[in-house]
């Protein structure tokens, strides 16, 4: 099972991804984009995430991605303008460098990892049992601080959002 | 069942490579596209990607700190997506475009 | 016992005033200067009696400041017997003078301003006594000196108040850089700042080992000590310093900042007792300002400035009485004369707040009908100075003298010689002020009980403040010095000639001073003006710094070599991106794809360097 | 090792059954809700089809097949039609981890009567929810018609805004019961204080409950809160152009939702299928309940308002009188004791607290006027997150004070 779940929800990842890429509408791309992190929600259970997987479904499909539809519905952004310039750089040598890093990354990651005995569904679970203990005891100045950057983030939203600007 | 290879245990690498792909597609994604909200959507897609590759490493080292780490990574693009849409909705007030090629006063 | 309390609450004073005290009314600022240096005595006080009789130190430990390598310097403060009579003289004195400034600033500008500084002060000044090692008493040390600076300065539209406050601070410089060299070279000596740990080494040392490095080391505290304590050569900044408001006079360069330098040299006894040529320096330096300092006192003619000139002969005292190795005359010099001097600082606020500013004896007079207790109070204060017997000045100054006959019998003539003229300049300036005929144009008046009740305590504590046997408190710490009754007695005789002289001169026979002074004329003026020592000092010193510092530090290294290097960088850098800044399109994905390429470049290195094992 | 213990056949036996169950149910929650709406403005509701209006939903059903669906033009029709696909979807698949009882066994088999318990249920529910939104924008935005945009846009704004005091209230009861799971925390309200008052959380988290229920009425996008479908402002608001099928699939989506409010609510706050009542009084009331019912509508059908009711009304009190029957039987008989009465007593719990929750929605939905849309958003910003906010730092402090 768990080779076949991974080849499945691997190949709708990479296929969200791609559609993210080459749809000329942001609803479009916003919605394979959602389809990515669910798909990668499922990824996280099976390596034994199950908190990391909700709050990935709840925070970035429910919360963030909520928000980037809302702004395109309000924005009302219509399909991309086909007249596809770049600049000279980015039309050469864009598709060539993302070949070259891709391969570069895979030849290394196979390079460095030991041969592992592999992912098995349940072997380990990271209980929210565990990540709330870890995350408020060796990681709570991190977390105070990342609520101090949610505030500021907040009050920024709001000050970049009045009417006056 | 272990003959059946589809119940075969998935090698880590895989894991990676596939986060490495998504996040190769997140800068494609980046390069090749003009819509500010599609660029950050990408941007987006790479964070994801880096998440993956935590939790795949957390699972390796049966450690639950790679979970905190995409944790906090989700706090920061939550962070990241307010203060962007806005500063995106503040673009589109001031020059009624969402092109990210038209926003380039900062060349001047 | 929570000693960090004793300064923390002035600092909360000062906090409070120096941040809103412009919106309070003057009553608030009052309570919360006035009553944070009251509640900060109340706690030493209760401090005191916990700690019982301070047979060995209490030391409290706050936190490591330091800790680079061997070197561990923390933040910890320390009392024993010594740091208490400081405690007591600094919190003590310091509260009655806030207490009558409430009165004498009433109508000044700058009120909460005034206050801030004091509790300021206050807060440094208590650092500097608690400290427990080298470091942090340099904090409080610097502390002092800052505040000094603002407080002379405090009349800052005046311009011979700021110019009087810069010349402290920088003569003040001087004497630091001495102290900070001194402090550097405890650390490579003894590898600490603790005053336990580097005590005790010192007292380890054989003699003949030490004496270098600790000769060494105690000249330059020995510099730090006179810029601070106002000794020959460095005094010069104390007098201008009486441009600030009277109280100032009275607290910092009087009772407390001034005499840091005699704490110092006595808390640092064990250095300094192991280094007889410093010793014998100290004495001698401490013997020249005193006795120089009271000939120029003899001819001034305003009022503070006699005191002021006093103070630093009293100082000279002092360093006398520590460089014979009576240190716990010092202090008990230290202690009364913080008490009388005081009072005759606060006494003079009180006459020059009576006349509105007036200053110039020779415009006093017949105030006695005017201002009783002011009067009585200076008049006690005076007793006090010029030993009176049985007053306070009697025995700590006779201390003094006595230690000084033991170690030399040339420095005990000295020494009374200069007790004489004390007694003579104080009385002189007591009688031009407060008999026969009022001579000025104002209208004089008493001072509110406000000013006048801090002036009888301490009358009483000049009067009676010698009863207060330091020697037998500091017993265990420094040796006892020796008793001599005889001597005692003669100095004091000498006082009393002096006083009916100042009689003589001033009030039976006037004029008689007048002629004197015509008939040594050359000799009168050299003294009234201070030997023309400041003259001296601005030809010799400040004028080639101010031109080299203009021609060479200026003009050539500043104007010519940084700035043509900051040009330079400038110029270069601008060339530069100008080339740069071609591939910066203002197009945000191209420069995604540099980026990009940068990380392969960085992959490609990592991959060559055999992954990431 | 019979056939029967094979966990994908039971799983399969119990979706079954619950689909069908939730399926008939949502079709006739509609049915209620129009006749409690009738009832309260005093009208009658539907009676011609069916005695009663039975079979209204069925007519309803068959109507909405028949119709024809219409797609507007210049619509991306990929969207179109993914919308109340994903609305429905997400609505019924919350299901999934909804306990309605205990462990029982029937035969030789034993299993929970719950599809499957996870232990991160309560989070499972929460992410499903709010992913929930997406129909609504998607359909809104797809249907290229301003109404439906503004709809699609109040509602993802509401969504949003309503998901934080949802989840800080769901949050209060977690920590006090420590735990994730559906079942667990149904366990942790077992048992009575000063053995007549039910531990449920709604006793201490009395707060938590209304401001959940509060939020759970913007949810599901419910009067007072359904500006998304504001008929006088925006003629259907985001389902304006959709009719037939996917018309109806919103229309359900609607109702699978208040069903998983109303239930997330009775497993967080109302213990459950835990009984009211200790004992041996929690197993008799459902017969008089039942027996109550039953001799009302007799009582009735003696003297009749309609002519229909003197038939209608006796077989409806038979019917009544039946199911009291079966409930006394579970309860005297031995050998249904321990495998019929759980499940009865269990279910008649359960589903009598939803009921319960869902009457109120429809009676709110009778009574209260609709909000304006700043209202709306000031009330959840400076009202409920809030109150949540206190609800939960109050909870913490006491669970972090008693906690050993």
């Amino acid at each position: 099972m768990t080779a076949l779940i991974f080849i499945i929800f691997a190949g709708i990842a990479v296929f969200c991804g791609i559609n993210l890429v080459v749809q000329t509408h942001p609803i479009a791309s916003a919605l394979s984009l959602i389809g990515v992190m669910g798909s990668l929600a499922v990824l996280y259970l099976q390596l034994g995430g199950e908190f990391i997987a909700a709050a990935q479904v709840i925070v970035y499909a429910g919360a963030i991605m909520v928000l980037f539809v809302f702004v395109i519905m309000l924005l009302n952004a219509g399909a991309e303008a086909t007249t596809f310039q770049v600049s000279r750089f980015v039309k050469y040598f864009g598709v060539l460098l993302l070949a070259a890093f891709l391969g570069l990354i895979s030849f290394i990651i196979q390079g460095a990892l030991p041969k592992t005995e592999g992912v098995v569904f349940g072997a380990y679970t990271g209980t929210a049992l565990d990540v709330g203990r870890k995350l408020f005891t060796s990681y709570l100045l991190p977390f105070e601080v990342t609520s101090i950057l949610i505030l500021i983030a907040i009050v920024g939203a709001i000050v970049l959002a009045r009417k006056e600007i | 069942m272990p003959a059946n290879p589809l119940n075969s245990p998935v090698p880590l690498n895989w894991y990676l490579i596939l986060s490495a792909i998504l996040f190769a597609l997140g800068v494609a994604g980046f390069i090749f596209r003009r819509n500010i909200i599609t660029v950050f959507m990408s941007i987006e897609l790479m964070l994801n990607a880096v998440n993956l590759s935590f939790i795949a490493f957390s699972y390796q080292f049966r450690q639950v700190d790679g979970h905190i780490y995409s944790f906090f990574v989700m706090v920061v693009a939550a962070a990241e997506a307010a203060v962007g849409l806005a500063i995106i909705l503040t673009v589109f007030k001031n020059r009624a475009t969402l092109m990210i090629d038209e926003v380039n006063s900062m060349k001047y | 016992m929570a000693l960090w309390l004793i300064p923390l609450l002035p600092l909360l004073g000062f906090l409070v005033n120096g941040l809103f005290g412009r919106r309070f009314p003057k009553a608030l600022v009052n309570v919360f200067a006035v009553g944070s240096v009251a509640l900060s005595f109340a706690w030493v006080v209760k401090t005191l009696l916990g700690l019982g009789s301070l047979e060995t130190k209490y030391i409290e430990h706050y936190y490591t400041w330091i800790q680079s390598g061997m070197l561990n310097i923390g933040v910890d403060f320390a009392v024993d017997r010594l740091t208490a009579i400081m405690l007591m003289i600094v919190t003590g004195v310091g509260l009655l003078i806030h207490i009558y400034s409430v009165g004498y600033m009433e109508h000044e500008g700058g009120y909460y301003r005034f206050f801030a500084y004091l509790n300021l002060f206050m807060f440094f000044m208590l650092v500097l006594v608690l400290a427990q090692n080298y470091l942090l008493l340099f904090v409080g040390w610097e502390g002092v000196g800052l505040c000094s600076y603002l407080l002379i300065g405090f009349y800052l539209t005046e311009q011979f108040a700021t110019n009087a406050g810069n010349k402290a601070f920088i003569v003040n410089r001087i004497g630091d850089f001495g102290f900070s060299l001194a402090v550097f070279l405890i650390v490579r000596q003894f590898g600490s700042l603790d005053f336990n740990k580097v005590f005790d080494a010192a007292r380890g040392m054989p003699v003949e080992a030490g004496a270098g490095i600790l000769t060494t080391i105690t000249l330059l505290l020995l510099v730090g000590a006179t810029g601070k304590s106002a000794q020959i050569p460095l005094y010069v900044w104390l007098p201008d310093a009486m441009a600030g408001p009277t109280p100032v006079s009275a607290l910092i360069h009087a009772a407390t900042m001034v005499t840091a330098g005699v704490y110092m040299t006595a808390r640092s006894a064990a250095l300094f007792t192991k280094a007889p040529i410093t010793m014998d320096t100290v004495a001698v330096i401490g013997l020249a300002t005193a006795f120089f300092a009271a000939t120029i006192g003899l001819a001034q003619t305003d009022i503070k400035k006699v005191f002021a000139y006093s103070t630093v002969s009293q100082l000279g005292y002092m360093f006398l009485g520590v460089g014979v190795g009576a240190f716990s005359a010092g202090i008990w010099h230290l202690m009364t004369h913080a008490f009388f001097k005081a009072l005759l600082f606060l006494g003079a606020g009180a006459v020059i707040h009576g006349l509105h500013g007036e200053q110039d004896l020779r415009q006093m007079g017949g105030l006695w009908k005017y201002m009783k207790i002011t009067g009585a109070t200076l008049f006690c204060a005076s007793l006090a100075i010029s030993g009176f017997p049985f007053t306070s000045g009697f025995f700590s100054k006779d201390a003094i003298l006595v230690a000084a006959y033991a170690r030399a019998p040339w420095m005990y003539w000295v020494g009374v010689l200069t007790a004489g003229m004390t007694a003579f300049y104080v009385f002189r300036a007591w009688f031009l002020a407060f008999t026969g005929e009022y001579r000025g144009h104002a209208h004089p008046h008493e001072s509110p009980l406000v000013m006048t009740g801090p002036l009888m305590i301490l009358a009483l504590l000049s009067l009676g403040g010698g009863f207060i046997n330091v020697p037998h408190i500091l017993e265990g710490m420094f040796t006892e010095g020796v008793e001599n009754q005889g001597l005692a007695w003669f100095s004091a005789a000498v006082g009393l000639l002096g006083i009916f002289l100042a009689w003589l001169f001033y009030v039976a026979k006037r004029g008689l001073a007048d002629s004197f002074a015509k008939s040594v004329g050359g000799l009168y003026n050299l003294v009234l003006n201070k030997y023309f020592v400041d003259e001296v000092y601005e030809a010799a010193v400040v004028e080639p710094l101010v031109e080299g510092s203009r021609t060479v530090l200026w003009r050539g290294i500043d104007a010519g070599l940084i700035d043509g290097i900051v040009n330079g960088v400038g110029k270069r850098s601008r060339t530069a991106g100008a080339v740069l800044r071609l591939i910066q399109s203002g197009n945000i994905r191209s420069y995604a794809a540099w980026v990009v390429l940068g990380s392969i470049v960085v992959l490609v290195a990592i991959g060559f360097y055999g992954g990431l094992r | 090792m019979s056939i029967l213990e094979n966990f994908y056949i039971i799983s399969l036996i119990k979706v079954a059954i619950v689909a069908f169950i939730l399926l008939t149910t949502l079709a006739y929650l509609q049915w209620i809700e129009r006749k409690v709406i009738a009832h309260v403005q005093l009208r009658v509701g539907p009676y011609r089809v069916g005695p009663h209006g039975l079979l209204q939903p069925l007519a309803d059903v068959v109507k909405l097949i028949t119709k024809e669906g219409l797609m507007p033009s210049h619509v991306n029709k990929l969207f179109y039609l993914l919308a109340p696909f994903v609305a429905v979807t997400l609505a019924l698949i919350s299901i999934a981890v909804i306990p309605f009882g205990p462990e029982i066994s029937i035969g030789p088999v034993r299993t929970w009567m719950q599809l499957t318990d996870l232990r991160i249920g309560v989070l499972f529910v929460l992410a499903v929810s709010s992913i929930g939104v997406y129909g609504v924008a998607l359909g809104g935005w797809a249907s290229n018609n301003k109404y439906s945009l503004l709809g699609g846009l109040r509602s993802s704004a509401q969504m949003i805004s309503y998901e934080l005091p949802l989840g800080l209230a769901v949050a209060a009861p977690l920590l006090l019961a420590n735990t994730l799971s559906f079942r667990e925390m149904v366990n942790y309200q077992s048992g009575y204080w000063l053995g007549f008052i039910p531990r449920w959380n709604v006793i201490p988290e009395i707060l938590g409950f209304i401001v959940f229920m509060i939020a759970g009425f913007a949810e599901t996008n419910r009067v007072p809160f359904d500006l998304p479908e504001a008929e006088n402002e925006l003629v259907a608001g985001f389902h304006t152009e959709y009719s037939s099928m996917t018309f109806a699939a919103f229309f359900m989506a609607e109702y699978a939702n208040m069903v998983t409010v109303t239930a997330v609510a009775t497993l967080l706050f109302l213990g459950g299928w835990q009984p009211l009542f200790p004992e041996p009084y929690s197993d008799v009331i459902p017969i008089l309940v039942f027996l109550l019912g039953g001799l009302v509508s007799l009582y009735h059908g003696m003297n009749p308002a309609r002519r229909k009711d003197k038939f209608t009304l006796p077989a409806a009190g038979l019917v009544f009188l039946g199911i009291a029957a079966i409930f006394a039987l579970s309860v005297v008989a031995p050998p249904l004791q321990d495998t019929l009465k759980p499940i009865l007593l269990a279910l008649f719990w359960f589903c009598g607290k939803i009921l319960v929750l869902l009457f109120i929605f429809i009676w709110v939905r009778a009574t209260l006027p609709r909000f304006r849309y700043d209202q709306l958003m000031r009330f959840a910003w400076t009202g409920l997150f809030p109150l949540s906010m206190v609800n939960l730092l109050v909870t913490s402090l006491v669970v972090a004070l008693t906690s050993k």
